[in-house]
């Protein structure tokens, strides 16, 4: 584990704009919103003595307690409803489900609590809930710990779905969770804690809703999220190589989507590409896809695309696993056919 | 006010076991349950009714039987406390003082019912009174009442929170992962297990290999003990002497109310699990004609003040199907409506 | 509910075709699978003594007794995790989960165990397990008893997804299912049980992965399952009084998808509209939408559509209830518009 | 054989409590079940070598420390019995008979291994042996060990299926409701809780509010006992004494086997949660160091014998590595392959 280089004694580093790690932003992020609001609360297994599975919220223990960081026995369906009622009894609960493989767990009280009692309920209470957890691939921990499952959260009216893939978003995204008054859930993808980057000022953070232009480029789109966007990002570059302009949007926000970003977009470029760790069969990507197809169709110059995982349970050994998502160079060379073919229709 | 002793009635008041925790039985509190259980039993008949005449649609889901159970627990809270309960929940909402024009206007689905006529039957809420719910999951409700205790707790309220549902429902892992939290946490809930001895067609015998559900309970470390939900002033007794010890601290407990529900689980049950003979003798020690027929007994309720209890009611119930009748269903347009915050809480 | 017109002691009335309803269909294949295979049962909350949520099985325990027909308790991981391990253990299990609705609780036994041990352990075992659950709305449910949830099912490998949306479907289906070596879902629509009709021969019955056409068509395709298909085949009747000729295609298979016969209407059609009762984001007609974008992009003449619910916890009051569910008029206007908008383009 | 009276050293297997059930207890098994847990403990020690040298990658729980539960309870089964474990199972895999060639090539992710290398140390799977792995969910094993011995009994087979499971997953709903199914069920399961005192970085009086797993068990009407699981005579008496009772007929059991684990929970964990102090008092009461020592003070293991078991271990292990090394990886060609089954079955 890299040293904390956050640390709440030293404000005066943080003007500084140091580089963090996305772990020690995202610990960063509930430390901030712990001291600036008593009714926050860390819970989750393993947040305390062990200091968080992927050690997120290492040394909060120590400094809030284990009043507000609190070790919750394996019982996802228990303590995330629990967060649940704790939103509804006035406080700011920040769940940490280890990952949303055991999250499966607590699908029951996420869908028909959390995104359900404010509105079958005549709009009578909110329920100011954060719900955080690791998802993804690219650690070699097989078929039950490797899932992507954010389409399946994003699909839910009543909740709101995150996915911060840079650090600043991992820095500024909890806050703006926070201070939202319904459910939001979190998706923090495993390969992204060691990513170290400086911090922009919270000014320059897109709204919460908001997808980010991470590249901008003429002649294809290319739109993803999470763990992937740094692979887009690499892409991208190959392409401008190529010659081939490329424009990355990261859709930080995977519900509600920022459609209109999405749709200026690929209406310029006029070609897409979207990448997603999801299986591809009922992907996030093939919802984008759709999206598009139905919104840009007239202005489509070649079919929306997507590159997702092969539908298969994710097997351990770094060949396979990586044999199953997105590559690099799959979507360079996606992306190349796809502007190709286009010159070829011309 | 000291109750008379009971004659040749079976049931016992004076013999009832929580003597010296009992509550404050003077008659007027003792017309005041009986009122409050033939309220809950007159409005569910008259739901059975509407429901044939479709006003009511859906699941219609009637507690007649088991009034004594939430009409008991009631007596023992004030409004800081919170109430969460099942699908079951009409007898829970109207003893907990929603208004029942609310009530009945939730239950045609008007927009003036307690959720915007949105939730129906099932799903009856009035954060006001914090009665969240009416929840249609079964043991749904148990994860959450740990969270309201939770948030009572740890903002430092002297707070109550009561959850009732069916012995259907501890075979459930949410149960199991809930008394367990409670109890680690010492948090302020009363779970309230209403064991009517069937979970739609499946009698406590098939899905549970531990019978007693308060022996189950206290494998948690849970303070827990079984009553006869049969009659409303054991369970009062018993529900303020654990609500007492909650609020000095002492952690979660649970009661668990030996019931029966007279009617089939909702209103497309054949009930071909149960005989009729069995619902005859339950019926024959049902609630209200045990608490009715001993005060009658002991001339501690006269047919004039009988008439006047009913013929309120009556009123009451007329005025809310009056009241549903008139109401306006919510416009399509604001289906959306309060799908999420409109701006910061 | 109606009285039982399927007894297995009276063959001869099976060959006299007679008509059957959906419920009744549906409960004599599991009596004939229970009579061919002694490793078949059925597990599941009330489908003894009380006959089933939706009396299907009722009458099945007086004739095969409470060791076949096992009333569960409420512990939907338990006995669907049981049903796994039953069917790794030789048996035969049909589970019925009462609705979609409760099955959230046993999503991780269904996602992480009978999806994923077979591929996981090297292809060791099968695991020929079949569970049944109702699903959708339209009974005036509200919220928590009304999801459509099919897609979340049919984006797992490892599994696959049925949902017969004909009488004869519900008959022969479900033998398909216990056929199959693998865990196969089937969706029963609450509002198709009591759909009469008279029952086809076997043979005539598509095969189990197999879309179907229900009508033929060369204007538009319009793609469903499930409880939407009686609708759609409604808007077509409308749609062929108004001079739209319209292709109806029943999914049948929602996993694996029979991309061949959707990709060969639209190729035809060159126009299509998915009607699906699921909630529009992330929606299995997203995704198959998704694919015709990618696969018959250049065919199209019209963007592709798709009606689905909209994204709100159902409510219970039916007009609320049927604003939120696809209706045959939407069918009939999308379809038309498409149609007629073409035409303005020409 | 009986066995001579312990001389002065802590572990007194005279006095061990299943005395009239005793297995058969002569040197030669005692030989064998200190060469079962020396195996387990060496090959687990290379693991964790070959970790560091990233030959095995993911996650690697290691169950040093906790070899005499799996060896112990695996004596008492026969091959028609199944074995269901965690993601800390390589234990469980050899004492099950498992070819350690092919457990150690599924380490390296080689498809001559147990799951053709696509589970890897989590996932090792003998179906074969009936052992069906390997979960890394917790508690996800309970439901599938009901079924298995559901499917056993419906067909009128006398196996047994044992389940072993760490005292963190008796917080999960699955472990209630699977007890509560067993149970009623009367199947033939043995539940194996492996109570290592921490489920990752959280101690049991964190998890759970009543700490005694036997207890909880017999709230469900199971029987169950705990047992010193780092003594290796009595997890296998009372093992044999459980499984002889549910071939009888008796329905499910469960043994809770006190135990630790010397190493962190995986190779990422930095131990914050307990002191150094805590892990040498256990490790001085190892199950390896105890037999050893007992056989040796009772000068029943020469120094020779010993080395001979050592040495047929250490060939064993540098065999196994040398298969894995040589083994292949699947082809990328071959990802999807037995997804779904290519025939009936
Ligand atoms: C998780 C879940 N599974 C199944 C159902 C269907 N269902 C509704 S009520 C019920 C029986 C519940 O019995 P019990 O808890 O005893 O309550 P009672 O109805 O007797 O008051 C069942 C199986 C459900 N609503 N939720
Ligand atoms: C459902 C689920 N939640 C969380 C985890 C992460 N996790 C893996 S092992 C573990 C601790 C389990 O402890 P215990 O059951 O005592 O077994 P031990 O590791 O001590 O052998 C946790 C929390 C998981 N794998 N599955
Ligand atoms: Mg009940
Ligand atoms: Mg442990």
């Amino acid at each position: 584990m890299s040293a904390d280089t956050a640390n709440s004694n030293k404000p005066a580093k943080r003007q500084e704009n140091p580089s963090l790690t996305y772990r020690e932003a995202m610990r960063l992020a509930m430390e901030e919103a712990m001291l600036a609001d008593e009714r926050v609360f860390l819970i989750g297994e393993d947040v305390g003595n062990y200091g968080g599975c992927y050690a997120v919220s290492k040394g909060l223990s120590t400094e809030f307690g284990a009043q507000r960081i609190i070790d919750a026995p394996l019982s996802e369906s228990g303590f995330v409803g629990a967060g649940v009622g704790a939103a509804i009894g006035g406080m700011r609960p920040i769940v940490e489900v280890m990952t949303v493989n055991f999250s499966l767990l607590a699908l029951d009280q996420i869908v028909n609590n959390a995104a359900t009692l404010r509105h079958m309920s005549g709009g009578q209470f909110s329920i100011p809930l954060v719900i955080r957890m690791a998802t993804g691939a690219g650690k070699q921990l097989a078929a039950q710990h490797s899932h992507s499952l954010e389409n399946w959260y994003a699909h839910v009216p009543g909740i709101k779905v995150l996915a911060p893939a840079t650090v600043a978003d991992a820095r500024y995204m909890l806050a703006m969770a926070l201070a939202d008054p319904d459910p939001v859930i979190l998706f923090e993808h495993v390969m992204l804690y060691n990513n170290s980057e400086a911090l922009p000022q919270p000014e320059d953070c897109p709204e919460m809703h908001q997808a980010a232009l991470r590249e901008e480029g003429t002649d294809i789109s290319l739109i993803t999220y999470g763990g992937s966007l740094g692979k887009t990002l690499q892409a991208a570059s190959i392409l401008a190589k190529q010659g081939i302009s490329a424009e990355v949007i990261d859709l930080r926000c995977l519900r509600p989507l920022d459609t209109a970003t999405i749709f200026s977009s690929v209406e310029k470029t006029k070609r897409v590409l979207v990448v997603d760790e999801g299986w591809r069969t009922g992907s996030l990507a093939g919802e984008i896809c759709a999206l598009i197809a139905e919104h840009c169709f007239w202005s489509l110059d070649a079919p929306p695309q997507r590159l997702c995982s092969i539908e298969v349970p994710i097997p351990y050994p770094q060949h396979l696993e990586q044999a199953v998502v997105p590559k690099v160079e799959q979507i360079v060379a996606m992306a190349t056919e796809s502007v190709v073919k286009l010159d070829t229709a011309q | 006010m000291k109750i008379a002793k009971a004659g040749r009635v079976a049931m016992s008041i004076e013999d009832s076991k929580y003597h010296t925790d009992k509550p404050h039985m003077d008659k007027s509190h003792l017309h005041y349950l009986l009122k409050q259980m033939l309220r809950i039993r007159h409005f569910e008949e008259k739901c059975a009714q509407l429901y044939t005449e479709q006003k009511i649609r859906g699941f219609l889901h009637l507690y007649i039987g088991e009034e004594a159970v939430a009409v008991g627990v009631m007596q023992t809270l004030s409004p800081q406390d919170a109430v969460l309960a099942t699908y079951r929940e009409h007898g829970h909402a109207l003893a907990r003082g929603l208004d029942m024009n609310k009530v009945m206007a939730e239950m045609f689905g008007k927009v003036s019912g307690s959720s915007r006529g949105r939730g129906g039957s099932m799903h009856i809420f009035d954060s006001e009174r914090r009665f969240y719910g009416g929840n249609a999951i079964v043991a749904g409700a148990l994860p959450l009442a740990v969270g309201l205790a939770l948030a009572d707790k740890m903002q430092g309220k002297k707070s109550v929170t009561v959850c009732f549902f069916g012995e259907g429902a501890v075979a459930e892992g949410e149960f199991h992962e809930s008394l367990n939290l409670a109890k680690l946490w010492q948090l302020p809930v009363l779970f309230v297990c209403e064991n009517n001895g069937y979970a739609m067609g499946t009698a406590l015998a098939i899905s549970e290999s531990e019978q007693h559900v308060y022996l189950k309970a206290q494998s948690y470390g849970l303070q827990a003990q079984t009553v006869d939900g049969m009659n409303v002033v054991d369970v009062e007794a018993a529900a303020k002497q654990y609500c007492d010890a909650i609020r000095r601290g002492a952690g979660p407990h649970l009661l668990e109310c030996k019931t029966y529900r007279f009617r089939g689980h909702s209103m497309f049950d054949t009930q071909l699990y149960r005989s009729a003979e069995e619902v005859k003798q339950w019926q024959d020690k049902g609630p209200i004609v045990k608490l009715q027929t001993w005060l009658q007994a002991n001339k501690l309720l006269s047919s004039q003040q009988l008439q006047q209890i009913e013929s309120e009611i009556e009123e009451e119930i007329e005025g809310a199907v009056e009241f549903a009748e008139q109401a306006e269903f919510e416009a399509e347009s604001d289906l959306c409506w309060a799908l999420y915050t409109e701006k910061e809480v």
